[in-house]
């Protein structure tokens, strides 16, 4: 009975860690109908950016910290600037493999900057067992993790608020439904886009920081992106709420098939275990758990 | 009109008299998640007649053609073909059967040319297996030509020649439409429907349109229903009228006897219903 | 002046639908033919066949593959290592069980059993669209990859699940094995590669391939002409898997002789090929080739331009051959969406008017 | 014959002949090597790279060359990709005018691929610690040479250790031994051996995978969390070693019972953890550290001088000691090719000559500044692999360090033997070789 709590605790956790992934995700094709196979990508650069910003200066990590929100918010706009501006209204599947392309750059800029070797990234987060939860209850929650999920949940908090009571986010809400209404009432798309590829680079950021604590940053970083698909078909491409609760089911759901299932059949089977479940959530709900429904009308 | 067709090769196949009832609606109703579109609807459409089904926006006269051929499935009441009974059929089933239809809003396929669009409407009358297909070469390559000088024909038809190999979605508006009824007639179907066919053009393209769907009717002796919302047209051209008001018939009859009706006026001049 | 279709008149529909129906067109691809069966062999060494042409033939038949069902069906797949992975699997397995038989049967057969499991995995496309499916189509990349590695029956119980192409012939001609010619592989390869474009070509220009683009542009009007879409869809995954599998099956026993599933048939091979048929051109034959020709033959050209020609180290290539990559990719996408087939087609719209525009 | 010939047009084709200067100087040795800086497996090549470059640029500086014959190191990035592999095989294969004389691969993708052809190219392969394992057999993997042990040796030599800290092997009859593992050819080679000794000590042997890249192994460690095995061992590889070790010191499991292979001890697999690595164990065939003459020479003859592949304070790194003394082994080859030819002029095929003479004897290795440094190697026709004996260091996380806390652990050879011998006779048998006849 422990063992199971702890199991589903462990996958609640790691849900949380795929979340953070999703979530940026889900901003970038909520407001500008993108699927940002970058991402990943743009997690590794960012951690790679903060780790080596502290490693070359010897600066404090707030400083670092906050010079890599300025480096994401400079991709923000240089995608925009160079990228996205040249391609408004082309189809989905193009603007997808832009993306590729600007996974490629960064990983490029990144190796050149920064190099390929492990980095160790020591800003004192929390990491190891919880003594008081094992201690007390002989159940094993990882620090880091519930550090993680505090962090996921400020972050989800700070967005909705962010989306709710700005003018910028209602301006937002108002692009992903609908551009020319949005453009109609004098927001600048321009802007807009730079915003929200800015938020998903501080997503990503935070997300490279909290994976990277756990390996030390290196380019296997940008694969997260692999947990993070499941996750954002089950949720919906455009829920926020979505990524949250799609991680935390994708999460659950592989830790219990790995350690349930898996020695009956070999193990290893979370990776594609979670695209299955996903897989099966789409055939009752092909929009995702909280995507919006799909109409067909001739 | 070109020389090659030949009225009677091009006519239905279900070798039934004119003036037999071809397609009877009993009692159907249709609601998504609790409201109605349509509600309790009858009618028949006989062969060879233009039947138009007319009524204010929202009355559910787009539903009614996506009920006739299969798009929507009635909750209730029942469809019957050619005397038989149908409860539930796909859409492709409704096209095996011999309904053509046209869209309110274009329904081209965007990416091929016009010549391609309209030989997908003799997909369903190509009988090539895979295997020769892949080689397009033999019978394959004979029956792929056959039906090109079918479409041809379609094309010489409707005078649409010097836009074969364009890509529809180059074409102007009053064109597509105009591809979007050969795509229609190359299934040769019994009955066409046709969803709004003159919506959105300017006059000389509406009297070329009511031209072409007169002589589809009379040459090829093609059953047609179709929604339009000019009267003028209407009256003009059809043998007998629905009217449809919140999902509910208020009229059924020739056009002169449907105009004179006070409930139609009543409808088109948006007097409150006494319900 | 040279390149005019003016005084070519057509005097049939067959004429009028012919692949190239322009002369000059069918002048230069005959001349490339010829060139590609009649000279290159001669020529090719080792270097050019196991680095250069053979990916190139092998990735040219995948992205036409999976151009069948991304640029003609419009069902985006991200399972294609996957796929490859069953061709190469398949092609081990009846390499090994039974010897005798001839190689060319052995990469018919190893595409269709890779279109049944392709057509397997298609079923959920009824449901799912858009980028759902394409996520959907990654459970197929992964449990295919896992099964594969899991499963001992499939690399024939060896102790590390290693599979290698043992030396079989075709024709009396050493085909797989590392003492292969490099001409033999290559002219085989060139062979089912030119025998499945042409294939592919007749499929999309009659009925199945109107069909199939009639799903891609809008399912629900064609599903109301007739066209039965299940079936449209499953057909359109099943021959993509066809030459998918094959592609794997040469992948595996020509060209590579060994693989590991994992590293071979993984993640990034499905996005390779995705990329190739994006940036090639959808719904483009010759797109597939020109999208497999930049991505394989560019990343090797700059490697040795940088390495050898401007001295770079290695590595420090590797990072600029990336970043390289990467602007390529959104470069040609901002000047033509379309692909680089589209890009093709303008230069000859441009040339057929030259020299005088207007 | 480069792509980038296309340029010039089609006539390069015709330019088959190598282009390269034939002046009347040193006859020139062609060392490949294949590397990976970039891609998911970067860290752990970059290390090993710079190794094996700064031995050749050290001999280069300090000797101009080997034995009056010069240096052309060739150094080609593969990213561990399989197919970019292939790339640089062919278009390294015959450099020069001595063409290739031995391929290290690095990465068991590649030394599949090329185990078949490198015969036929008649360039021998040296898969250092790493590979087939069933190559170690000479009779019919004549061209592979995979001393100085294989992943069985290791597998072997690691629960000797295991058995040696219990008290003896008896002790182990009753123990659990779960194995970690990267779920791929390379994660597997052990399984074999370490069922055949489960079955001889009687220990139980649990099979953990981890599917490739590894950033999230809860499962696996809870899993561990439950069983509560005695020992762990891990073949890992890559983001997977970090997070293994990371989640090895959350679950408190103690760290000097977690053992990993030679490619799952390096310094980069630990301070991430930092100090929950502490007391971590790994297998390895050579001592860390850069207290070496060697190490010294090369700081001065190639760092001072500014020639160093990598940076100056990761010299004696365990990777990077790893790549030196692949470069060392090769050398001695190739010395050992030329004093069997009795000149400088030598081929592949020659080196493959060396390889199996190679007698690599303590004494030797004092002579090349590595006193003490690994094991003397002895090759013979018949055994590629000897002699397969074992180290184990242990991670001192205060120090930042790796010491070595077991030396001399003989891999139990009666077990891995029969098990070569099948491996390699299947081998034969799907491939139509018929073995050589040697000792």
């Amino acid at each position: 009975m422990e063992f199971l709590i702890e199991t589903i605790l462990s996958g609640l956790m790691a849900g949380v860690m795929y979340s953070l992934v999703a979530l940026g995700f889900v901003l970038i094709f909520k407001a500008s109908g993108i699927f940002n196979f970058a991402q990943g990508v743009m997690c590794l650069f960012a951690a790679l950016t903060f780790a080596g910003i502290m490693e070359k200066t010897g600066l404090p990590w707030p400083i670092a910290f906050v010079m890599t929100i300025g480096v994401m918010v400079f991709v923000a706009w240089a995608v925009e600037r160079f990228v996205l501006r040249h391609l408004v209204n082309q189809e989905p599947i193009i603007l997808f493999m832009v993306t590729i392309g600007l996974a490629y750059v960064l990983e490029g800029v990144g190796d050149i900057l920064w190099g390929s070797d492990v980095k160790v990234l020591d800003i004192g987060l929390p990491s190891g067992a919880s003594d008081y939860m094992l201690d007390n209850f002989n159940i094993y929650v990882e620090k880091l993790e519930v550090f993680a999920a505090l962090i996921a949940a400020v972050l989800v908090g700070f967005l909705a608020i962010f989306f709710q009571k700005t003018r910028i986010g209602r301006a937002l809400r108002a692009v992903a439904d609908d551009h020319q209404a949005a453009l109609s009432v004098g927001i600048s798309l321009q802007t807009i886009w730079v915003i929200v590829w800015s938020v998903a680079g501080f997503v990503a950021l935070v997300a490279g920081t909290l994976w990277g604590a756990k390996s030390g940053v290196q380019f296997s970083l940008s694969l997260i992106a692999l947990k993070a698909l499941p996750v954002l078909i089950l949720g919906g491409f455009t829920s926020i709420p979505g990524a949250i609760v799609g991680g935390l089911i994708i999460g659950v759901g592989e830790k219990l098939a790995e350690i349930y299932v898996g020695p009956f059949v070999g193990g290893a089977i979370e990776n594609w275990f979670a695209y299955m479940l996903a897989l099966a959530f789409l055939l009752v709900r092909p929009q995702g758990l909280f995507g919006e429904r799909i109409i067909e009308r001739v | 009109m070109s020389a090659f067709v030949e009225p009677a090769r091009m006519a239905g196949h279900s070798g039934m008299a004119k003036g037999e009832v071809l397609l009877r609606v009993d009692n159907v109703s249709l609601s998504f998640g609790g409201v109605k579109a349509i509600t309790n609807i009858s009618f028949d459409i006989v062969k060879g007649e233009v039947r138009a089904i007319i009524g204010p926006n929202g009355a559910g006269k787009t539903s009614m053609l996506n009920v006739i051929n299969g798009f929507y499935h009635p909750q209730e009441g029942t469809i019957a073909w050619r005397g038989k009974v149908r409860r539930k059929m796909k859409p492709y089933e409704a096209a095996s059967n011999g309904i053509a239809r046209t869209f309110q809003n274009v329904a081209l396929f965007k990416g091929m040319t016009t010549l391609d669009n309209i030989m997908t409407g003799r997909g369903l009358k190509m009988k090539k297996n895979f295997l020769w297909q892949c080689l397009h070469w033999g019978p394959a390559l004979t029956e792929e030509n056959e039906h090109r000088r079918k479409v041809e024909e379609i094309i010489d038809f409707l005078e649409i020649q010097a836009i074969r190999k364009t890509p529809v979605g180059r074409l102007p508006y009053g064109l597509q439409k105009r591809v979007e009824l050969a795509r229609a007639l190359a299934m040769e179907p019994e009955l066409l429907l046709l969803d709004e066919p003159m919506a959105g053009m300017n006059l000389e393209e509406k009297e070329d349109m009511s031209r072409f769907i007169l002589d589809v009717n009379q040459q090829f002796g093609t059953t047609i229903a179709l929604i339009e919302h000019d009267m003028g047209v209407v009256m003009d051209l059809s043998d007998r009228v629905v009217v449809l008001d919140y999902g509910r018939k208020i009229a059924d009859g020739p056009p002169d006897e449907v105009q004179a009706s006070q409930d139609v006026i009543d409808a088109y001049l948006g007097v409150p219903h006494e319900h | 002046m040279l390149y005019r279709e003016a005084g070519q008149y057509k005097t049939s529909y067959q004429s009028d639908q012919a692949i190239f129906p322009i002369a000059q067109d069918r002048w230069v691809v005959w001349a490339f033919v010829a060139f590609a069966f009649l000279v290159v062999p001669f020529f090719v060494n080792d270097y050019w066949t196991n680095a250069v042409l053979l990916p190139l033939l092998i990735y040219g038949l995948a992205a036409l593959g999976l151009n069948i069902l991304v640029g003609y069906c419009g069902q985006i797949s991200l399972g294609t290592g996957g796929f490859m992975a069953v061709g190469a699997y398949a092609s081990y397995k009846l390499m090994t069980s039974f010897p005798e038989m001839n190689m060319i049967i052995v990469v018919l057969l190893s595409g269709g059993i890779t279109a049944a499991v392709g057509s397997l995995f298609g079923l959920p496309s009824l449901r799912i669209k858009g980028f759902y499916l394409a996520v959907a189509t990654l459970a197929a990349q992964f449990f295919l990859v896992w099964v594969f590695n899991k499963f001992g029956w499939f690399y024939n119980y060896s102790m590390t699940g290693q599979i290698t192409a043992p030396d079989r012939e075709v024709f009396g001609f050493l085909l797989t094995g590392p003492s292969a010619l490099p001409w033999v592989k290559y002219l085989f390869c060139l062979t089912l590669l030119a025998v499945f474009a042409l294939i592919a070509k007749n499929l999309v220009r009659g009925r199945l391939g109107r069909n199939w683009m009639a799903i891609r542009d809008m399912d629900i009007a064609a599903e109301l002409i007739g066209v039965r879409p299940l079936l449209t869809k499953l057909s359109a995954f099943a021959v993509s898997s066809f030459y998918i599998g094959m592609a794997g099956s040469l992948l595996f026993s020509v060209y590579l002789g060994a693989v590991e599933v994992g590293e071979v048939f993984g993640i990034n091979v499905s996005f390779l090929v995705l990329f190739m048929v994006i940036i090639g051109g959808l719904g483009s034959i010759v797109g597939s080739f020109l999208g497999a020709a930049f991505l394989v033959l560019l990343p090797i050209f700059l490697k040795n331009f940088m390495v050898d020609g401007l001295g770079m180290l290695p590595t420090m290539a590797k990072h600029v051959e990336i970043l390289l990559m990467g602007l390529l990719i959104i470069f040609f996408l901002i000047v033509e969406p379309h692909g680089l087939a589209r890009l093709w087609q303008i230069t000859k719209e441009k040339l057929r008017m030259w020299p005088f525009p207007y | 014959m480069k792509l980038k010939h296309l340029t010039a047009g089609l006539a390069a084709l015709a330019v088959a002949a190598p282009l390269a200067a034939t002046t009347a100087q040193a006859y020139e040795l062609t060392i490949p090597s294949l590397v990976y800086r970039t891609g998911p497996y970067a860290p752990g090549g970059i290390p090993f790279a710079n190794g094996y470059a700064d031995y050749f640029k050290l001999l280069e500086q300090r000797d101009g060359g080997i034995n009056g014959a010069t240096i052309n190191f060739v150094e080609c990035e593969t990213a561990y990709n399989t197919q970019q592999g292939v790339e640089c095989y062919e278009n390294t294969k015959n450099q020069g005018e001595s063409g290739a004389l031995v391929y290290q691969p690095l990465s068991t993708g590649i030394t599949y691929q090329l185990i078949p052809k490198a015969s036929v190219d008649e360039i021998p392969m040296f898969t250092m610690g790493y590979g087939r394992t069933s190559a170690a057999n000479g009779k019919v993997f004549p061209w592979i040479f995979n001393f100085p042990g294989t992943y069985w040796d290791a597998a072997s030599g690691m629960v000797n250790y295991a058995a040696a800290i219990e008290g003896g092997e008896d002790q182990l009859k009753g123990k659990t031994i779960a194995l970690v593992y990267h779920n791929s050819a390379y994660g597997k080679e052990p399984i074999r051996t370490l069922e055949e000794l489960s079955s001889k000590h009687g220990f139980k042997l649990e099979l953990l995978p981890v599917d490739h890249p590894g950033q999230e192994q809860k499962a696996t460690w809870l899993q561990i969390r439950r069983m509560q095995p005695d020992w762990v061992l891990m073949w890992g590889w890559g983001v997977m070693n970090q997070v293994a070790v990371k989640e090895a010191s959350s679950i408190r499991f103690p760290m000097d019972r977690f053992i990993g292979n030679w490619w799952a001890g390096s310094e980069h697999d630990v301070t991430p953890a930092g100090e929950g690595a502490n007391g971590y164990l790994s297998a390895t065939f050579h001592a860390p550290g850069a207290d070496f003459p060697l190490h010294q020479e090369i700081l001065e003859k190639v760092y001072d001088a500014d020639m160093g592949a990598g940076d100056r304070d990761r010299v004696g790194e365990v990777l990077y000691n790893r790549g030196l003394v692949a470069a060392v082994w090769t050398v001695e080859a190739i010395r050992k090719a030329m004093e069997i030819k009795g000149s400088n002029e030598i081929v592949g095929k020659d080196v493959r000559e060396g390889l199996e003479a190679l007698n690599v004897t303590e004494e030797r290795l004092g002579e090349l500044g590595l006193p003490n440094f690994t094991y003397p190697v002895e090759i013979s026709c018949a055994v590629h692999s000897d002699p397969g004996t074992v180290l184990i260091q242990q991670w001192d996380a205060a120090a930042g360090t790796w010491r070595v806390v077991a030396s001399g652990i003989e891999p139990d050879r009666s077990v891995i033997m029969p098990l070569i011998e099948e491996d390699s006779a299947a081998y034969a048998a799907e491939n139509n070789i018929t073995p050589r006849d040697c000792n």
